[in-house]
């Protein structure tokens, strides 16, 4: 809930301050030189030019992924084609990866990120979220043999997490006595599991329960961790307008239960029973625990 | 520049460089080992096993580490054999360099004039003897510009051991790039740390070869 | 399990999609060759020069290459580059980048060694046969070189192709990207997947490196004399 | 073949390879159809000479005139030089990579821009003359030095060289080898071609030369006309040389251990 | 200085390379003392024959034999014959990595066996004869060719050979050098060693052979003293052969174009 709320305001603040800042000139130049500087579009550029360029995660199933086809699939890209179509452009998704999420949107290699980005403080000093459009707490997976209930069993044992995700952060700061072995890829991540080469792993709560479900032998000894943290859209730091419009039509999508659809289409398929949507989806930006 | 955040993050670095370092060096010692065994069976012609050597060196050179890398690290656990991050790097790095250091060796032991060989034997040398006493030590002294550009090049190829989750010196930048957006503090840190590791070896090498190139034997007051 | 895993290669578009990678690694390998050798040629030139000055920077130039790892350089440009001068980078340009100077350097080197390689007596029978300076070059030195070079030059083309393969590790969506994208999507139900893509991919690297490896040595062997 | 027309020069050469001397106040006169053999021990300065003489070294003091020009350190039109100086090397010199009629034909074509068809039905010409025509289309590794050497010699004819210098072309060469390389080089001199030649074969250099020129420790010592030189030579020095090439018969039967 | 004790026996020997026949049925006795010098064109199979002698190459048929004992195709035992067996080459193969006194002590250290203070001082002796003692710590790109031959025959002798092989020693030196090596094995003959030489320089083989053997096709074609070699050679082959080595002089006087 915290980190909801401290981001949430960062972002008012932040667009408060810089509304008025965006001069013609500067348009112009963004105009001409498209991406090719390190400043974002603005919303009107990326309408002129038919096209908006969102990074989304091509490997991380089923939040975002590309399928057999070849084609982009997941929750985020069901949100990311939404946008597309009532901002009246074309999509094209640009993977990414999960360390350098934030550099994407320095550089305005991208528009927006929706990359199952969480949100924290350390990248709201770098970024600016939208609202958000899904809470996840942390979960811990472990052999039954050896099942970890509490995040402090850990200690001196060596807990398995994925570069980049909310995980990693968190049991950096918070137990800094856990080993972390990192690995890019969540397979990775989960194989090394397999393999036994860490004592337990952790990730997003859904994910590791989905996963128990279809291994045996192994088990979700601690289903929420830490606080709620919640996943927003985000942009460049300064894109206000963007930042705007994405917030209006998270508000407006709430009419129509967008995320509820959205969680049926693609996350129910992958997790099943494992999950009970509304401890993950969160419509209208509105968190309510 | 974060100078707090250098002082800070230095020690894993410092941490990490170790660890590079060693693995580096063993991984050399054994591709060193394996290389020299492998141009042997290729010198000697030992039947079947220098087809399968053949098939090893071309194997080894044709394909990235990091793919090799894989295949031990995620591959090989799915039929039983499970090695450790470290292990495995330095199996890699051997699968690697012993191909390298093989086709290094081979280079140096071909360079020798088979008139070597003969006036050996024709002083009454066993063909023991001729290897010993003539051929090795020439062709070793051939080979060693050759054997340290792949000292430096296996070096190098560790820095993608941070895909197989070891906490080389890659993999401590990545993360601080990941962790705290610290781009250029931790490319700078990387960057002196290959430094401070490679160019020492890198000059000592030159040296060295140069002595051999242009002093050869026995003239090393040109030097 | 295993033979499910086999089975993920030829679902859907996979295959095609890996085939896709591969063309984005040969696209990135080929061009930064071409880039290199063109560059490296220049850089040899300029190198066989007495002049203090350029014998210096050349010389820096190049030792900061030959032990700087290709992926520090990958980061150091994509991340670095942007950061730096707010240049915008895509992971392939950056790759480009990174193989064109990396293999400019050697590329140099070796222009450097074949040019001077060249004996002595090929100079000077040029010159007694009443050639210019200049013809000598084009007549005579140029094309030997470029016989010795090619087989090295073949050769890096091979090395670029399979460092390549790092450039996943700044985004790049090739063939170990298209792979690992497979093995994720289909983790929760053929984890066994990695198994047969990594194999797959380690494949698909020999069969393009072999053939390409053995012309250079077959080009070697026959101009050797 | 001797008149007197002077073709080539050498006034009061001094060449310095930094602070030593390698050649000393050399004078020489060749004229038209002359064949010169220069002689001396190992490191006289015998190569060196020759390679003024082709402006491959800068001299230090004197002058060589070719008709009459000056061409001793003329770096801006000395290629235009060349092409009245034919040069054959020691060591097989012939372009690796040009096959034996382009490796002819290159001067004549790029150096003196003459008409492909007309050079080519030359070197032909030549090549038969050498016995070489069915190597035409052949690299030089395919030939045996002996057929190198004897390419190098067309390739210089073929320029229409005023004077031709040779370096002790037989050097590397087996026996025989030798023996069809310097018929060649006779064969040039009974036609009256100017030459000179460095050799170390001394009944060929008795047999082909007008003139002897015996140089050591950077001088000519002795200049003189063959019969005089092995026959009779003015100088201990020549005489120690002409030893070297003598040899006393070991009489089995009166030695004895 | 021969004698009737036999050291070499050569008997019907035949060497093929695949199906090239190279040598065939050659039969050569060799006596203690004796200087035998084979001569032949270019590639009549000289070498081959020397190389067969020390056991580099197997012999296809016929048989060689040392004192009376097989030698031929002998693999096992082949390096206690080679002790017996002394060779020299046309090119220097003097171990580069080592000096000249560790060259030559190689064999009889680790071939023989030999006391290293013994051996030592009979190499020191072998290379002041040869007048190379201030040269023994000398690595040998340090010495002129001529100058490695020499440490090549003291390397070859400090085994105490039975036989020496000399396939063209003096080839690849300079004139001078050639002169230097020639005398120390015309030294040697003095002094009653047995000698196998091949060699091109047909006034040093007119010196010092007891017997010329002349190769031809892979046959024996003449064996005979060198004076009626050289004076009056039986075969037409011979003749053909020896008068590579003579000059007819151009007459530049009567020969004008
Ligand atoms: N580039 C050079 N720099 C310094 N000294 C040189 C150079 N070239 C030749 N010399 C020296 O000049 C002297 C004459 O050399 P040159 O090659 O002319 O002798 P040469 O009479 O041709 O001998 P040879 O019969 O062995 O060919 C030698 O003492 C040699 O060491
Ligand atoms: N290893 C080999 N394989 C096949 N043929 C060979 C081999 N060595 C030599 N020959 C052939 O055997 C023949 C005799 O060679 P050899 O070297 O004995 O001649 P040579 O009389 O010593 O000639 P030279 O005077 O040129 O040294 C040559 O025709 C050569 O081509
Ligand atoms: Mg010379
Ligand atoms: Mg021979």
């Amino acid at each position: 809930l915290t980190g909801c709320a401290s981001s949430s305001k960062v972002t008012n603040d932040v667009s408060s301050e810089q509304k008025t800042e965006t001069t013609d000139t500067q348009k112009d130049d963004n105009a001409k030189e498209e991406t090719s500087n390190g400043t974002a579009r603005t919303l009107e550029q990326i309408k002129e030019s038919g096209e908006i360029v969102i990074g989304v995660f091509s490997d991380k199933k089923p939040f975002g992924y590309v399928d057999e086809n070849g084609e982009y699939q997941g929750y985020d890209v069901y949100l990311g084609n939404r946008i597309a179509k009532d901002l009246g452009v074309e999509v094209e998704y640009v993977p990414v990866e999960a360390a350098s999420r934030v550099e994407y949107l320095v550089t305005a290699k991208v528009d927006i990120i929706l990359a199952n980005f969480t949100v924290t403080k350390e990248r709201a000093e770098q970024v600016d979220f939208a609202l958000p459009y899904m809470k996840v707490a942390l979960g811990i997976v472990s052999p039954d043999s050896a099942l970890i209930t509490d995040a402090s069993q850990l200690n001196g044992k060596t807990l398995i997490v994925s570069k980049g995700t909310t995980a990693e952060t968190y049991f950096t700061e918070n137990y800094p006595e856990v080993e972390l072995l990192k690995f890019d890829q969540y397979s990775e991540a989960y194989n090394a599991l397999l393999d036994g080469r860490g004592d337990a792993l952790s990730t997003d709560n859904t994910e590791v329960l989905a996963w128990a479900l279809e291994n045996d032998g192994f088990s979700v000894g601690v289903d929420a961790l830490g606080n709620i943290d919640t996943i927003a859209p985000a942009v460049q730091k300064g894109n206000t307008e963007l930042l705007e419009w994405i917030n209006n039509e998270i508000v407006s999508l709430a009419d129509e239960s967008f995320f509820h659809k959205d969680y049926v289409e693609t996350l129910a398929p992958v997790y099943g029973d494992a999950a009970d949507p509304e401890s993950l989806v969160v419509e209208g930006g509105v968190i309510e625990q | 520049m974060d100078i707090q955040f250098i002082s800070k993050y230095l020690p894993m670095y410092v941490e990490a460089a170790r660890l590079t370092v060693f693995i580096a060096f063993i991984g050399i010692l054994f591709s060193v080992l394996l290389g020299f065994i492998c141009s042997l069976i290729r010198y000697i012609k030992i039947p079947i096993l220098h087809k399968i050597v053949d098939i090893y060196i071309e194997l080894s050179r044709n394909t990235p580490l990091l793919i090799q890398l894989f295949f031990l690290y995620f591959g090989l656990p799915k039929i039983g054999i499970r090695l450790s991050s470290e292990s495995c790097a330095i199996a890699g790095l051997v699968f690697l360099g012993g191909s390298y250091m093989a086709e290094a060796f081979r280079s140096g032991l071909e360079s020798i004039p088979n008139i070597q060989r003969e006036s050996g034997l024709s002083i009454g040398l066993t063909k023991m003897q001729v290897f010993l006493y003539i051929i090795l030590p020439q062709a070793v002294t051939v080979s060693i510009p050759a054997f340290s550009a792949n000292v430096i090049f296996l070096i190098k190829e560790t820095s993608v051991f941070s895909a197989v989750a070891l906490a080389d010196l890659m993999y401590v930048a990545k993360d601080l790039i990941g962790l705290y957006y610290k781009t250029d503090e931790a490319l700078l840190m990387l960057v002196m740390a290959y430094l401070v590791i490679l160019l020492p070896v890198s000059i000592i090498f030159t040296l060295i070869e140069r002595k051999m190139r242009y002093a050869g034997f026995g003239n090393q007051s040109s030097f | 399990m295993q033979d499910l895993g086999i089975r993920v290669l030829f679902e859907g578009k996979n295959l095609i999609r890996l085939l896709g990678g591969l063309w984005v690694t040969l696209r990135i390998s080929l061009l930064s060759a071409a880039i290199s050798i063109v560059l490296g040629i220049l850089l040899g030139m300029v190198m066989n020069r007495k002049n203090p000055i350029t014998r210096a920077i050349t010389r820096v130039y190049l030792e900061f290459i030959r032990i700087m790892p290709q992926l520090v350089l990958l980061f150091l440009v994509y991340f670095g580059l942007t950061k730096a001068f707010g240049i915008n980078l895509t992971g392939e340009t950056a790759a480009v980048i990174v193989f064109s100077i990396w293999g400019t350097a050697e590329m140099g080197d070796l222009v450097r060694g074949a040019l001077q390689s060249i004996p002595k007596h090929q100079y000077e029978s040029g010159k007694a046969i009443g050639l210019t300076q200049l013809q000598i070059y084009c007549y005579i030195i140029i094309p030997q070189t470029i016989r010795r070079l090619l087989p090295l030059a073949i050769n890096l083309i091979t090395r670029m192709i399979k460092t390549t393969s790092l450039i996943v590790l700044i985004g790049v969506v090739e063939m170990v990207k298209v792979g690992q994208q497979i093995i994720e999507a289909n983790r929760l139900t053929v984890p066994s997947a990695s198994l047969w893509v990594y194999a797959f991919i380690f494949f698909l690297y020999f069969i393009v490196c072999y053939p390409i490896s053995r012309l250079s040595a077959c080009l070697e062997k026959r101009w050797k004399n | 073949m001797k008149n007197d027309e002077k073709i080539l020069e050498i006034k009061h050469l001094k060449k310095k390879y930094d602070d030593t001397v390698i050649l000393n106040d050399i004078n020489i006169n060749i004229y038209k159809g002359e064949v010169v053999v220069v002689l001396g021990p190992s490191g006289c300065g015998k190569s060196t000479l020759l390679r003024c003489i082709n402006g491959l070294e800068t001299i230090q003091e004197g002058g060589i005139y070719l008709n009459g020009e000056k061409i001793s350190n003329q770096d801006k039109k000395m290629h235009f030089v060349r092409q009245k100086i034919g040069m054959v090397f020691q060591s097989y010199d012939l372009f690796p990579h040009l096959t034996i009629v382009e490796n002819i034909l290159l001067g004549p074509i790029k150096a003196q821009g003459r008409d492909k068809k007309d050079a080519t039905q030359e070197a032909e010409k030549l090549l038969e003359r050498v016995g070489l025509l069915d190597k035409r289309n052949s690299y030089p590794r395919q030939l045996s030095g002996g057929q190198k050497q004897r390419v190098a010699i067309v390739r210089a004819l073929c320029m229409h060289p005023q004077v031709m210098l040779f370096d002790e072309i037989t050097a590397a060469l087996d026996p025989e080898m030798v023996r069809e390389v310097l018929d060649v080089m006779l064969e040039l001199a009974k036609e009256g071609g100017t030459m000179v030649i460095v050799t170390h074969e001394m009944q060929f250099a008795r047999a082909i030369a007008d003139r002897i020129i015996f140089l050591d420790q950077s001088r000519i010592i002795e200049e003189s006309t063959p019969q005089e030189f092995f026959e009779n030579p003015k100088t201990s020095r020549a005489k120690q040389f002409l030893n070297v090439f003598d040899f006393e018969v070991v009489k089995h039967s009166d030695s004895n251990k």
